[in-house]
């Protein structure tokens, strides 16, 4: 299996975020989360990006334990989360974020030999160029990539987190609640930018609770509610389950 | 801007002792330069990295005394004595970076342990008086020696001080810009940025907080060689905490980048004093002004008034 | 990013030649105003070891003050006046250094006063023997002392009493304390140049005189000495030989007595301490170049200065450390003109050295200089009793 | 040799809440503007020499002329806190530089109007208390107590009235806080002025003790620190007991160990603080 969570908990203290939690992702699927705010969906993430320690259960990457211990280790291996909200050099421009982000990338295609590329950066940086044109293109940056961050629409600068971590080439991308605070057509665009990656190979495990835009884009829903699954499928069965309803229209009408 | 090297914007430099004969002025810039090496490199930690190290100072001492005692123990040149001051101190930067950096100790508890680890420091060399001639100091009176058209001669005089501090000073902002610009420099932006981003970005912040910390010191240790030779006197003070402020001073009134910037406030806390004839009370209040403005009115350093935008990498 | 890069070189080469040419203009501006003898004095004004400098500067600008009032002094049929000055090094070796440049090659300064810091002596030492013989520096670092006499050093002369030697006090100092039947002293210096001097200086001396002795050290800035003072307390010694600025004296006495030690012993500080606690302490000897307080009322010279000192800087004069360092420096202005007149010259450095060597300036103080160019002077031994009755003794060096 | 112990372990709480009292002002003023004002030590000369002025130069009684120059030194922190730090709130470099900007400031005004002379208050309480198994100096008890009862009345205040509570929940969670109707910038203005006015107190009580001179503050700045690290950023009643923490390391050190490493003792206790408990003796995580 690509990846599998299992039986994965959490606990902070006396509250337990995550309770036991099992589920797989298989390779070039678009994972959707979702769960009203609280239902533990961004610790989930970051117990899987390594944010924290788990306080019982494994992650399975590629059949075998994630040895990773640290976030940067369990990026190394592709596995790569953005944040909820997008952390960014105002005074610096898109592409230079971008290029910020190249590190992992040069690691992996250099190893050691990066040090000798300190006597000449400007070379082996031309190459590293073509390489962020191309991922800004995919996320559709390509028009503001001269920008500074501070002139950004919220959702450019969420989109500007993303390829951030494209940038790392990640074989698994995490995100945390990309869509939140994102207008309409912004969601659409997202929508689409996702749909590429997936295209272009790349597996994805979105967490959010706009139900709407991740129904629509997940190929399997996983719905959670304090802290555990209540619910799998397909988005549209995940939906319509009676547990999942209650979570969300419950509290509605509250 | 293709056409000219900006290499070449340090030539007029060379050229001021040719038309300048005057042993202040020279002298003042001859401490600029030096103490422009040092605030260069600590802005490497503190302006690039992003954390705030009151080891500067303590690396600038010890490197001072490490040249003079392996120089009068060893029997080693100046520049073996430096080299071996400088893998002294980068070793023990290895030892204070490696403490502070597995504990994730941030901000201001990093800027405090680092200033306890400097002030332990001070007082070894201070009370180790059979060593360091305690409070004392040490009078230097050895020179180091270049080869030059001519043979081997030692460096004496203002002048050959000018262009040895002069080339010592490129050295150290050609070295600094180079890992500034490249990946390396991006990853230590990254850390600066957020290194909770870094991490996930697959950047080991652990790693790149400490190179950035060892290339910085190594830096400070140069510049305590040179200091302490041109000076011809080495003393417990030269790890003073005045000593870190001043550093941390010069750094933000000449801007935490372009990487040279911080040679303007070397350069500007250097001649103050002389240039204008204060009385003692208002030279402090002076000094005490030029800190709160810059940081008011000033936040990007008097560079901020040259350059059009912040250029982290 | 070429065009980032250049700018940030242009920037500090511009700025550097800006400034020195500035300073460059500033020095050729100032040059030499006929009949003046400039008079430099190299001392910390503001720092943690500021007290002594920044008092000689409050003595020698009362002297230039009365001397160019008067019309100047006559030297070869001419009147001179004097410009003093008068920088701050804050004790710090770079900017005394610099300052000293300007001095010697600006301002062609011949005569220069300081400094009282043994690590700003140190840090110009290197540069002013390369001007040996072309400027006198009469300083009171204690560690003048020991470069007295070498070869080049003819610039030097060292301008305040002696601890050590058959001219100096100390032995002196401590025959008197043995004859008081001490048998253990306990030191506590601040840690710095002139503790570390005192206690080379002393610890032979107390060995020779058969007292027992221990040293405590304290970081400059100290104000609870209570631990170490209990500490000592414990050893009962019969002397407390504390050091040696007012500055921490007061907290030390004080504090002293509240854990029982009420003898003192002291080579440098002021008489303030003792009287401020004479009702806690059983004995304190110090050793004052001159006890004011007595004088004042015996000696018109020093009623005139006092009342001139009051004058000049409006305020009360304070009895203690300080004024001793106005007032020899006071003396040291005086002492110098006197000296240009017999050499008959403002400008021969030789000559004035020469002539001040040869005489006795009967200012507030009888200043010579020995053989060596080291000052001597008379000096008294004070001792506060309880309740503050005060003995005095005279002693005139050999 | 237990008695000398003895004596210095109390004469090192004794010394410690001094440095409480300023570990406490830095506690305070990061919590609530997320700034470390090291110009604390600077407030504390201004309230000794304020005092020592109004004790030996006007001649008002001391038990008078403290709460004056408390009051003065409040007064110089308000002016401070609107014109300098105000602008450097929860930006922590910014705060230092501004703080050790202002330090020279205060220096400088101080030395043009007392010179650089030290000053000596006449003694308000000499003669000492002597337990024969423990000396305390009376003024130095009596400092002890006044300033036990302020750090003690001052975590009263914070736990027991509203403002106290509200100042507590917004250095939890400011936006929270905001929400609940706290009014940050009055708050914020108040918790700076205040703990100027506690180093005022201090610097008032010491000039009864020891002899001023213009950087007296600077060592004591950092003991504050350090006691408020030592017992983790936050914690009022840590404040008071790590400054009496690094009270007793220093006595108690001085004992057996050379005088001059004195400043030693504390930091390494601090390092090793810090390492084994990166949250301090009393803080919750960091």
């Amino acid at each position: 299996m690509f990846f599998e969570v299992d039986g994965l908990t959490k606990r902070f203290g006396g509250l337990t975020a995550v309770s036991g939690i099992s589920f797989a992702i298989a390779r070039g699927e678009i994972v959707g989360i979702f769960g009203p705010n609280g239902s533990g969906k961004t610790t989930l993430l970051n117990l899987i990006a390594g944010v924290y320690p788990p306080t019982a259960g494994r992650l399975i990457w590629k059949d075998r334990p994630l040895a990773a211990r640290r976030p940067h280790e369990v990026a190394a291996l592709g596995i790569v989360k953005t944040f909820q909200n997008p952390q960014l050099f105002e005074e610096l421009t898109v592409a230079e974020h971008v290029m910020i982000a190249a590190h992992l990338k040069l690691k992996r295609e250099r190893g050691f030999g990066r040090v000798a590329t300190l006597l000449e950066p400007a070379r082996h940086d031309a190459a590293l160029r073509e390489h962020v044109e191309r991922v800004l293109t995919l996320c559709r940056l390509i028009e503001v990539r001269d920008e500074a961050a501070a002139n950004l629409s919220y959702g450019n600068e969420k989109m500007l987190g993303v390829a951030m971590a494209l940038m790392c080439e990640p074989e698994l991308l995490l995100l945390d609640e990309p869509a939140t605070g994102l207008g309409q057509d912004e969601i659409g665009n997202l929508d689409g930018v996702l749909r590429d990656l997936r295209a272009h190979g790349t597996t994805l495990c979105v967490i959010d609770h706009k139900v709407g835009f991740l129904g629509g884009l997940a190929d399997r829903a996983i719905a959670m509610h304090h802290g555990s699954k209540i619910a799998e499928g397909p988005p549209a069965a995940v939906l319509d389950d009676a547990a999942v309803v209650e979570a969300y229209l419950g509290r509605r009408h509250a | 801007m293709r056409a000219m090297r900006p290499e070449w914007l340090w030539l007029p430099l060379f050229a001021v002792p040719l038309v300048l004969h005057n042993e202040v002025a020279l002298t003042v810039l001859v401490f600029t330069f030096i103490l422009g090496i040092l605030a260069v490199s600590f802005n490497l930690i503190f302006g690039y990295t992003g954390q705030l190290s009151m080891f500067h100072a303590a690396a600038f001492g010890i490197s001072a005394y490490a040249t003079h005692l392996s120089m009068a123990h060893l029997g080693v040149s100046f520049w073996i004595g430096m080299v071996i001051a400088v893998v002294l101190v980068v070793a023990i930067s290895v030892v204070v970076g490696t403490i502070c950096f597995r504990f994730r100790l941030k901000e201001f508890y990093f800027a405090i342990v680092t200033l306890a680890f400097s002030e332990m420091a001070r007082l070894v060399i201070l009370n180790w008086g059979s060593f360091t001639n305690g409070s004392l100091g040490i009078n230097l009176t050895a020179k180091p020696m270049l080869w030059l058209p001519g043979g081997l001669v030692p460096v004496q005089g203002t002048r050959m001080w000018y262009y040895l501090a002069l080339v010592a000073l490129i050295l150290t902002v050609f070295v600094c810009a180079r890992v500034v610009h490249s990946w390396m420099g991006r990853s230590f932006a990254a850390i600066r940025l957020n290194d909770e981003l870094a991490d996930t970005l697959g950047i080991n912040v652990f790693r790149y907080k400490l190179i950035s910390f060892l290339v910085g010191n190594a830096g400070a240790a140069f510049a305590g060689a040179l200091y302490a030779f041109y000076l011809s006197y080495v003393e417990p003070g030269y790890l003073s905490i005045e000593q870190s402020l001043a550093i941390v001073a010069m750094a933000l009134l000449g801007g935490r980048e372009p990487v040279a910037g911080p040679i303007l406030g070397a350069l500007v806390l250097t001649a103050l004093p002389h240039v204008i004839n204060f009385s003692a009370e208002v030279r402090i209040l002076v000094y005490g002004l030029i800190l709160i403005l810059t940081i008011l009115v000033l936040p990007r350093g008097i560079m901020g008034l040259v350059t059009k935008r912040r250029h982290v990498l | 990013m070429p065009k980032d890069h250049a700018r940030l070189i242009a920037g500090p080469a511009a700025r550097a030649l800006a400034l020195a040419a500035a300073i460059a203009v500033g020095g050729a501006g100032s040059a030499l105003a006929q009949d003046t003898v400039k008079v430099g004095m190299i001392e910390a004004q503001t720092g943690a070891l500021n007290t002594y400098g920044w008092m000689s500067s409050q003595g020698a600008r009362m002297a230039v003050d009365e001397i160019n009032k008067a019309g100047g002094f006559e030297v070869g049929g001419k009147k001179y006046k004097i410009q003093l000055i008068n920088p701050d090094t804050q004790g710090n070796p770079q900017q005394a250094l610099i300052e000293l440049k300007k001095m010697l090659e600006q301002e062609q300064v011949k005569f220069v006063f300081g400094p009282f810091l043994t690590n700003v002596y140190k840090g110009v030492e290197p540069y002013a023997t390369g001007f040996n013989g072309k400027f006198l520096l009469m300083g009171g670092a204690t560690a003048i002392h020991f470069d007295l006499g070498k070869p080049n050093h003819d610039y030097l002369m060292r301008t305040w009493n002696w601890d050590a030697g058959d001219a100096g006090f100390g032995s002196l100092m401590v025959q008197n304390l043995k004859s008081r039947g001490a048998k253990k002293v306990a030191m506590l210096m601040q840690n710095d140049a002139f503790g570390h001097v005192a206690r080379d200086i002393y610890a032979p001396l107390f060995k020779d005189a058969g007292i027992a002795f221990e040293e405590e050290w304290f970081e400059p800035g100290t104000t609870d000495f209570s631990s170490v003072l209990a500490k000592i307390a414990a050893n009962k010694p019969d002397y407390l030989f504390p050091g040696y600025t007012d500055a921490v004296l007061y907290d030390i006495v004080r504090q002293a007595t509240e854990v029982g030690l009420t003898r003192f012993w002291l080579v440098r500080g002021s008489l303030g301490p003792g009287l401020k606690n004479k009702e806690a302490l059983d004995d304190y000897v110090i050793y004052i170049p001159k006890y004011f307080e007595e004088a004042e009322k015996s000696e018109p010279k020093v009623q005139k200065f006092v009342a001139a000192y009051k004058a000049f800087y409006k305020t009360d004069f304070p009895y203690d450390q300080a004024p001793l360092c106005s007032s020899s420096c006071y003396d040291h202005v005086y002492m110098l003109t006197e000296a240009m007149k017999k050499a008959g010259t403002v400008d021969d450095v030789a000559k004035v050295k020469e002539a001040l060597m040869s005489f006795t300036y009967p200012g507030l103080w009888n200043i010579r200089y020995d053989k060596t160019g080291e000052e001597v002077f008379n000096f008294d031994v004070v001792d506060v009793k309880k309740g503050g009755k005060i003995e005095v003794t005279h002693i005139a060096p050999k | 040799m237990l008695q000398l112990v003895v004596g210095q372990l109390l004469n090192g709480i004794i010394i410690g809440t001094l440095y409480g009292i300023v570990a406490l002002g830095v506690t305070l003023t990061f919590g609530i503007t997320g700034i470390v004002n090291f110009a604390l030590g600077a407030f504390m000369a201004i309230g000794a020499y304020v005092g020592w002025y109004l004790t030996d130069g006007l001649g008002i009684t001391y038990p008078l002329a403290v709460p004056l120059a408390v009051a003065v030194t409040a007064l110089i922190g308000l002016l401070a806190d609107q014109s300098l730090f105000r602008f450097t709130r929860n930006n922590l470099i910014n705060g230092l530089i501004v703080s050790i900007g202002l330090i020279s400031v205060v220096q400088s005004v101080i030395l043009m109007i007392w010179t650089t002379t030290p000053k000596n208050m006449h003694y308000v309480l000499p003669g000492v208390l002597n337990l024969d198994w423990f000396i305390v100096p009376k003024m130095k008890g009596v400092v002890f107590l006044v300033l036990l009862a302020v750090i003690l009345s001052t975590y009263a205040a914070l736990t027991r009235t509203w403002a106290g509570r509200a100042a507590y929940a917004f250095a939890q969670a400011p936006e929270a806080a905001m929400l609940m109707g706290v009014r940050t910038r009055l708050l914020q203005t108040g918790v700076v002025v205040y703990s100027t006015a506690l180093a005022g107190l201090g610097g008032a009580l010491y000039a009864s003790l020891y002899s001023l001179e213009v950087s007296m503050g600077s060592s004591y700045i950092l003991k504050g620190v350090e006691a408020a690290i030592l017992a983790g950023i936050g914690s009022v009643m840590g404040s008071l007991v790590g400054g009496i923490v690094l009270g007793v390391t220093e006595a108690i050190g001085s004992l057996f160990l050379p005088q001059a490493y004195r400043d030693a003792y504390g930091l390494v206790f601090l390092v090793l603080i810090l390492l084994l408990r990166p949250a301090g003796l009393f803080g919750g995580g960091r």
